[in-house]
């Protein structure tokens, strides 16, 4: 049962703002609460007041340009960017990506603001955004922060965000040329969390070697985890299956899975091997085409 | 925590309710404004029996905070008739046997509807008909059925002559 | 998407007006427009909420309950325990005293975690729930033991006084010379013997348990609830309660599922029920969906160790089969799932001798129970891949083989059954043209079989009752629409649809001219309910028997009325009264029907049937078949299985309703593919540790397969019209079928369920190390 | 001639049978009449489930055969 709170009701992104720097760590922020509201009613979460900001137009838009690359503001919904063509264009990964992400319902209500402070590392867009070199920009009322994704989320459900800030905007920069991304999870049911998942990105050089990797694994760990160990081994080489295959071995050894009811550790670390290379592959692909 | 005066309007009549903020948006509409065909099955936002639509967007009513949906236009089941003419979609699922026990139909209904109308004149294939029921489980019928009428509906089976 | 009834190979000279015709269900505008009222949708006037406490542990002595608390807090009106309670053990056993094990509300100790404890009625849920925390029970937690194996040890804790080794039921089913017959084998034939750990599987009804209990001062208790069957609720009920049955209306609503698990008596009906006699006021209990996961019952998990002979040209010789199932903490329904389980462990074949021993095996994990197939799925992973095997190992053609053994027409299973009608092996001729027509589907990638059989209602009245089996009672109103009676339950599958085109067909008019009434005690006769896929064949009978007696007196006044010749025959078809020798002579069906009442004397004109099965053998009075295949393609890195198409050829004697049929075919293949490969239902110490459809997987519709439907159709005399089960037995063959589907693609034997990605790469790496020994 | 339970005196065509009938029955007055021939119920019960063959309903088809005449 959700026990009860104070309900507070923003005008504004300012008001939104000066009302966390007034209740901190009593406070709660809602958007979408397709998280959120599970939690609540498991009695888990008991905030005193519930601040909503799902109705805060200033923070819902999805914006582009060749300089500056992508922009999403907090609480534009999972669905708006799977649905947004400039989006497709550019960076069809992440459509793909929502795509997957739970049910139709769940993306229509739920943000990607919402998603990224839940910090489930179960969740699709992170390990994405980090292979896309995003960053997310927080804010309370007296300044302004931006972190690379990658160091942004820093335990199970914990990110480097303080209680009086907000998620703001999530930043990816436009994609270098010669840059492929890919991304899957392995789950048994389609709309299912990943039991692992692996998100890679290649950039090539015009002779085809490798000039940089982003590999990063989804529930492999208590944050989204990016192996560097086979970053650094690509660097430099040439399309190579048994590289691909290396790289992956290294994924294995290099993340922390748990134990559930769903798949042993050794099932984890095997899996993320897999996939790794399969992403490898297909983003090593994209990079050349 | 004081109640909150909600304004929303439900299968086109506007209703005014008075209502604790935690109060979710099924909550309000089974128990407070009495559309029970709306369902819930489960606690985890998982079954999808509780689907409404907002405006022409698919939502699970148990996973949103009635307070959000302040003058917004939610439509359930009992909604899709006009007149006691049913929409095509649930003649469809008449035609095509698309229910069994008829609990998760309400909320399946909800999502075929709002997947027929954000794809009204392009073309849907069966794959794109599995995902957009894909929030919505149905235990009896194994959901083929379901996809037949779905897909009776997008061929235009059910336009008037 | 493909799903028509393709195909078949009976063509009957009879022609239907309304049988086999595609007619909306009976309840479809109800359903499809929010309008069908559910329990979990009934309020009453003053009505309570209540919510019940339930046990931490497996196993433990109950020393003290202490509510004091609870009922301080505002808002809360009663709570009750055992001691409330009449103490009385029940079970649907009601014939055998010591399989009454269960009291709902014990007073003494608890023997599964999640078992009640007690339960309070407050004003609102919120307020009940809130209250659990306020009552604090004293425990003496006691040893506890979990599986079948152990329990049967020495040195295990009694979960029952009295029952040595905790052994609660055994089943011997035995016929034929089985000795003889290994002995041949041993000389001249092949021998082959496995283990298979079956699972256990949630039935997931999308409305969990419910029920609204309201006593009234006046001594009478009516019950809304999710049911499938209100006469066993009323019975059990009046029986917990030292009520007479009459005083006790069950009224079952649109029920929300059942597969099998919503006939037993369940604490949301019993515990309303308490709370409801004792403040004299409506009380409402719905289980969460975890409660549902963790206190409803289970489909049976079975070890089963299996020992099949076979000449060397697969001519099967005998069978000896030892099974122990988990029985968890009492016996409920899963007794029976007991002995079906080893009867149809046989289907659909012929053995020289078959030998069968059962035990069900008290543990302290929820109990056990019915589920759609009863026993019959876990027969058929082991048989059926089995012989799968057998095949492989001697290189025999595995279709051939099936048909070779299998059931004839007129077949007798020696002691057990008789066999009328038997499509079996048209359906192994139709599935192997199938499989043979999709040729090389690639790497990793193949097609499983599996054949099976299944009852047609059970022959079995271990409730005792004393009414037949079912019955039914149609009355003709002045305008020609009837009123139709029946006491079977629906609770999806379309069973008042189908009594309405019996109805119909029978009376000779249209399906709309047929109001069915059921699931009220009050104005519904009797009848067992819906179990066994029991209700077309003997509801069915119960209603055409009444219809043909209402028929009768309607064509008995048009007799004299037309003053006929008495050699012509008189027939209603479409609402026309006529010859049947010259169709145009008649008279319209309302006339004749406003005219006999008046002959009457006014008296409305009633049919009455009933129908229970006689000398049908010990099972069933009938058996469908069918054999369906699944194609399946492996990740070989992963070991998640694809299933890319299930085709099912299907005998179920006369299709009454082929749009319901299709429906109850591709459900069962569903709720059998979530056995195969997803559904499971692991435990920690007692605790189930997925009790919410998060970690509970169901199919989705994605992953859901196409499901054609090949229709065998045969006659089957004991049936109405024809007719015999689908639907249930459908569940059966999947689970072997997907198995056989990897065996075929992969080369190994998968003997645990659910078939998880984890056991396929298991099975590959045991495989390499064998290859390179 | 049939043979009849030594514990309920109820009649089958063989002794098997009526084995069958006393291993299912279970009952206390049942297994009271096999432990008064020496044996335990349950563990006839087990060893038939531990290995293969008909041995425990042989030797009860015995016992009940033997009996007969004092019935």
């Amino acid at each position: 049962m959700i026990h009860d709170f104070n309900y507070l009701k923003p005008g504004s992104l300012k008001e939104a703002l000066s009302m966390l720097a007034e209740h901190k760590d009593e406070c709660k922020v809602i958007c979408g609460g397709q998280s959120l509201l599970i939690v609540m009613r498991q009695g888990m979460v008991t905030p005193e007041y519930l601040l909503d900001i799902k109705h805060l137009e200033e923070l819902n838009y999805i914006s582009f340009d060749a300089k500056d690359g992508l922009k999403l503001g907090a609480t534009t919904t999972h669905r708006e960017i799977e649905k947004s063509d400039v989006i497709a264009k550019n960076y069809p990964v992440l459509v793909a990506m929502e795509n997957k992400l739970a049910s139709i319902q769940t993306r229509n209500w739920g943000t990607i603001g919402g998603n990224l402070a839940h910090a489930d590392p179960a969740g699709d867009p992170g390990p994405v955004l980090i292979a896309l070199k995003g960053s997310v920009k927080v804010g309370s009322a007296s300044e302004e922060r931006v972190f690379p994704l990658d160091e942004f989320f820093v335990d199970y459900f914990a990110t480097q965000k303080n209680d009086d800030e907000l998620i703001l905007e999530i930043q990816v920069p436009v994609p270098e040329p010669k840059t492929g991304t890919a991304y899957q999870k392995f789950n048994l049911l389609d709309s299912d969390m990943g039991i692992v998942a692996s998100a890679v990105s290649v950039t090539l050089n015009n002779d085809g070697t490798c000039k940089d990797a982003r590999i990063v694994l989804g529930n492999a760990g208590p944050v989204p985890i990016r192996v560097k160990r086979a970053e650094e081994l690509l660097v430099g080489k040439k399309y190579d299956e048994a590289l691909f295959a290396e790289a992956g071995k290294i994924a294995s050894e290099d993340c922390e899975p748990v134990a559930d009811i769903h798949a042993s550790e050794a099932q984890r670390r095997h899996v993320a091997g897999v996939y790794t290379k399969r992403m490898l592959k297909k983003a090593w692909e994209q990079a050349m085409a | 925590m004081e109640k909150r005066l909600l304004k929303l309007s439900v299968n086109g009549e506007k209703y005014e309710v008075y209502i604790n903020p935690k109060t979710l948006l099924v909550e309000v509409i089974r128990d407070h404004l009495g559309f029970t065909g709306t369902k819930r099955g489960c606690e985890t936002v998982s079954c999808g029996a509780c689907t409404v639509n907002i405006g022409d967007m698919s939502v699970k009513s148990c996973s949103v905070l009635a307070v959000q949906v302040e003058g917004l236009n939610v439509t359930t089941a009992e909604g899709l008739e006009k007149d006691g003419k049913l929409s095509d979609v649930q003649v469809a699922f008449l035609d095509q046997g698309a229910y069994q026990c008829g609990f998760c139909t309400s909320g399946m209904l909800m999502s075929a509807t709002a997947l027929l109308k954000e794809n009204e004149g392009k073309t849907l294939t069966e794959h794109q008909i599995r995902e957009g029921i894909e929030g919505n489980i149905c235990r009896c019928t194994g959901y083929n059925s379901i996809v037949r009428a779905i897909d009776a509906v997008a061929q235009g089976k059910y336009k008037e002559a | 998407m493909s799903s028509e009834l393709r195909y078949s190979t009976f063509k009957t000279n009879v022609k239907y007006s309304v049988i086999n015709t595609n007619v909306h269900n009976v309840d479809g505008i109800a359903k499809v427009t929010g309008r069908a009222q559910y329990t979990f949708d009934v309020t009453l006037p003053g009505m309570l909420y209540g919510k019940i406490l339930r046990s931490p542990h497996p196993h433990a002595k109950i020393i003290n309950i202490d509510y004091s608390k609870a009922l301080e807090l505002s808002g809360v009106v009663a709570v009750v325990t055992g001691k409330d309670t009449l103490g009385i053990k029940q079970g649907i056993w009601r014939r055998y005293s010591e399989l009454c094990d269960e009291q709902i509300l014990p007073l003494e100790k608890v023997r599964y975690i999640g078992e009640p404890v007690a339960a309070v009625a407050a004003v609102t849920e919120e307020i009940a729930e809130a209250a659990l925390d306020l009552i604090d029970v004293e425990y003496e937690v006691l040893p506890a033991v979990y599986e079948p194996l152990d329990a049967i040890k020495k040195e295990a804790p009694t979960i029952h006084e009295g029952v040595e080794r905790n052994v609660n039921v055994t089943r011997h089913i035995e016929w034929g010379d089985v000795d003889d017959a290994f002995a041949e084998a041993e000389k001249d034939g092949y021998i082959r013997e496995d283990w298979f750990r079956c699972s256990g599987q949630h039935h997931m009804c999308m409305e969990t348990r419910a029920a609204v209990s309201n006593y009234t001062p006046d001594g009478k208790l009516t019950v809304w609830t999710s049911t499938q069957s209100a006469y066993y609720h009323q019975a059990l009920l009046a029986g917990v309660l030292g009520m007479r049955e009459g005083d006790v209306r069950v009224i079952a609503t649109y029920v929300g599922g059942g597969f099998g698990g919503k006939f037993e008596l369940d604490a949301a009906q019993f515990c309303s029920a308490v709370l409801s006699k004792k403040l004299c006021r409506p009380v409402k209990i719905v289980f969460t969906r975890e409660e549902d996961f963790i206190a409803s019952k289970r489909r049976t998990p079975m070890f089963y160790y299996v020992r099949t002979a076979m000449k060397k040209d697969g001519t099967f010789l005998a069978r000896e089969s030892r099974m122990f199932s988990n029985g968890g903490a009492y016996t409920g329904m899963g007794a029976t799932a007991l002995y079906l389980s080893g009867f149809f462990h046989s289907f659909p074949y012929k053995w020289r001798g078959y030998r069968y021993d059962g035990y069900r095996v008290y543990t302290n994990t929820m109990p056990s129970t019915s589920m759609r197939g009863f026993g019959a799925p876990q027969a058929m992973f082991c048989s059926e891949q089995q012989i799968e095997w057998m095949c492989k190992d001697l290189g025999l053609d595995p279709f051939e083989v099936r048909r070779k053994n299998a059931h004839t027409e007129c077949y007798e299973v020696p002691g057990q059954a008789y066999i009328q009608s038997c499509g079996m092996s048209e359906c192994i001729d139709e599935i192997e043209k199938w499989a043979k027509s999709k040729g090389d589907l690639g790497p990793n990638r193949a097609i499983g079989v599996s054949s099976c059989g299944f009852m047609s209602g059970g022959i079995f009245n271990w409730f005792d009752s004393p009414y037949s089996f079912s019955s039914a009672v149609i009355t003709i109103n002045n305008d020609g629409t009837a009123e139709l009676h029946v006491g079977c339950q629906d609770i999806g599958q379309g069973s008042n649809t189908t009594m309405a085109i019996i109805a119909a067909e029978t009376l000779g008019v249209k399906v709309e001219d047929i109001k069915v009434h059921s699931g009220d005690t009050d104005h519904c006769p009797a009848d067992l309910g819906a179990w066994g896929s029991r209700q077309t064949l003997m509801a069915g009978n119960a209603v055409k028997m009444a219809c043909e007696d209402a028929k009768k007196q309607l064509l008995e006044f048009a007799y004299a009325e037309m003053g006929l010749n008495i050699v012509y025959d008189l027939d209603i078809k479409d609402r026309w009264v006529h010859v049947i020798a010259r169709p145009e002579r008649g008279m319209k069906y309302e006339d004749l029907v406003k005219k006999a009442i008046r002959a009457k004397d006014g008296q409305r004109i009633i049919g009455r049937g009933y129908y229970t099965p006689h000398r049908k053998g010990m099972i069933s009075p009938a058996y469908s078949y069918m054999m369906q295949a699944v194609d399946a393609e492996i990740d070989p890195e992963t070991g998640k299985i694809k299933i890319h198409d299930v085709m099912t050829a299907h005998d179920c004697g006369q299709p009454i309703n082929p749009l319901g049929l299709i429906g109850q075919l591709e459900g069962a293949a569903s709720m059998a593919l979530g056995y195969a490969y997803l559904e499971d239902m692991p435990m920690d110490e007692g605790k189930l540790l997925n009790p919410n459809l998060v970690d509970y997987k169901v199919i989705k519709a994605p992953e859901m397969p196409p499901t054609g439907i090949i229709d065998i159709h045969t006659y089957e005399a004991e049936g109405p019209y024809g007719a015999k089960e689908a639907g249930e037995g459908l569940t059966n063959p999947t689970a072997a079928a997907l198995g056989n589907a990897v065996f075929n693609a992969m080369g190994i034997q998968m003997k645990e369920l659910p078939i998880t990605p984890e056991r396929v790469l298991k099975a590959l790496r045991e495989k390499k190390e064998q290859e390179t020994k | 001639m049939n043979i009849k339970c030594p514990a309920c005196k109820k009649e089958w065509p063989n002794s098997l049978q009526v084995a069958r009938h006393m291993f299912g029955t279970g009952d206390k007055n049942h297994r009271a009449w096999i432990e008064s021939q020496g044996y335990s119920y349950i563990d006839l019960l087990l060893s038939q489930i531990s290995e293969p063959g008909n041995k425990s309903y042989e030797i009860l088809s015995g016992l009940i055969e033997k009996a007969q005449d004092k019935l």
